[in-house]
């Protein structure tokens, strides 16, 4: 899973693994990350992308895709 | 002419305007966001602008979609620079051109607001007492 | 920064937006309106622009005092072309800037609505068919 | 009073001096334009500025006003 800016931050990394079970959906993952970095500040339902689109919480993951956690955007 | 594109360059306004530059346009409009002195009372020495590149590049190529079908016709250009930016750089250009005014603004309008709240790009601004700090992020 | 003039010289967008800039800015805004090649099914060649100078300066002029007093800050350079242009060529470029978008954004559309219902401007199109037309005029 | 594109071109002048008593309104110039030259297609209620600024048909003129007929505005 990808992280970026103050989320890579917060997790210490830009990119961490993590190990689910099939019929995985956003809102499980969101949870792991939870899990696995209890200190980190996330807001209560982080923006998650797969496959650099928006995904919705109940959306379900397959092998392969590309997750990323996207933290507030402040572009422009 | 529609493009979208993240950047680690400078941006140049010139150029955006001739892209999208035609004789069957009357209307061209040019939206510069640029690095400012100041932000929530705080002196800003810069702006580090980091994005999701990939998912970036998609994003804004989907709102000039979007735009594309609102405004018939339009000619999009929009670069979003990342890197460091000093006060008064350009971190993003918008250039859009139609025969009439009214759906070249409209689609200025459109793209920057879509973009302010959809395009994963992030900012920590630099202050001049030496911090920094995520711009929007829970903290 | 507010300025507003009636020229009959090329105008130059990059010099526009130079004279709005500032590091208090976090958003520039430029308008550009240009000969089109195509006016109500016509084709055109070139449009001839001319003015009654002195009241139309003083309109712009009242146009960016109001344009002042709706939005606290905002800077506005305006420049509209007179004489005989060819086709691409712009006849009015409008630069904003403001420290917030929306505000810089809002002064941009508000000063060329106004200019279009008020300043004392008129165009006659030359056609390619050697004719040409007052724009507007009752006929 | 100053003439201006397809009035200029209407009324073959662009400058156009007329005898006016005290007390005229714009709304009366108009009408002497009007007597004056009969052919001149000018819409109802043609604009007039009166010292560089929009008159309403009531205002009253004054010795050594500038006034111009506006013809409809087509800038930008």
């Amino acid at each position: 899973m990808l992280l970026f800016a103050s989320y890579a931050d917060a997790l210490g990394a830009s990119e961490i693994v993590l190990d689910v079970p099939e019929g995985t959906t956003v809102r499980d993952l969101v949870t792991a990350v939870r899990a696995r970095a209890p200190h980190a500040a996330l807001p209560p339902q982080p923006l998650v992308a797969v496959n650099q689109a928006y995904a919705g919480p109940d959306d379900v993951l397959t092998l392969g895709d590309e997750v990323a956690l996207i933290p507030p955007v402040a572009g422009g | 002419m529609m493009r979208a594109a993240i950047v680690n360059r400078p941006l140049d306004a010139t150029a955006l305007l001739a892209e999208v530059a035609s004789d069957a346009h009357g209307a061209t409009t040019l939206f510069v966001g640029t690095v400012r002195n100041v932000n929530s009372g705080r002196a800003v020495s810069g702006i580090e602008y980091s994005a999701y590149d990939a998912m970036a590049t998609v994003e804004l190529q989907r709102i000039l979609d979007e735009t594309a079908l609102r405004f018939t016709d339009v000619s999009v250009v929009v670069e979003h620079r990342v890197g460091t930016l000093a006060l008064q750089e350009a971190s993003v250009i918008i250039a859009t051109a139609h025969a009439h005014r009214a759906p070249a603004l409209d689609a200025q309008r459109y793209v920057i607001e879509e973009l302010k709240k959809r395009v994963p790009v992030w900012k920590r601004e630099h202050y001049t007492d030496g911090t920094r700090e995520w711009v929007g992020a829970a903290s």
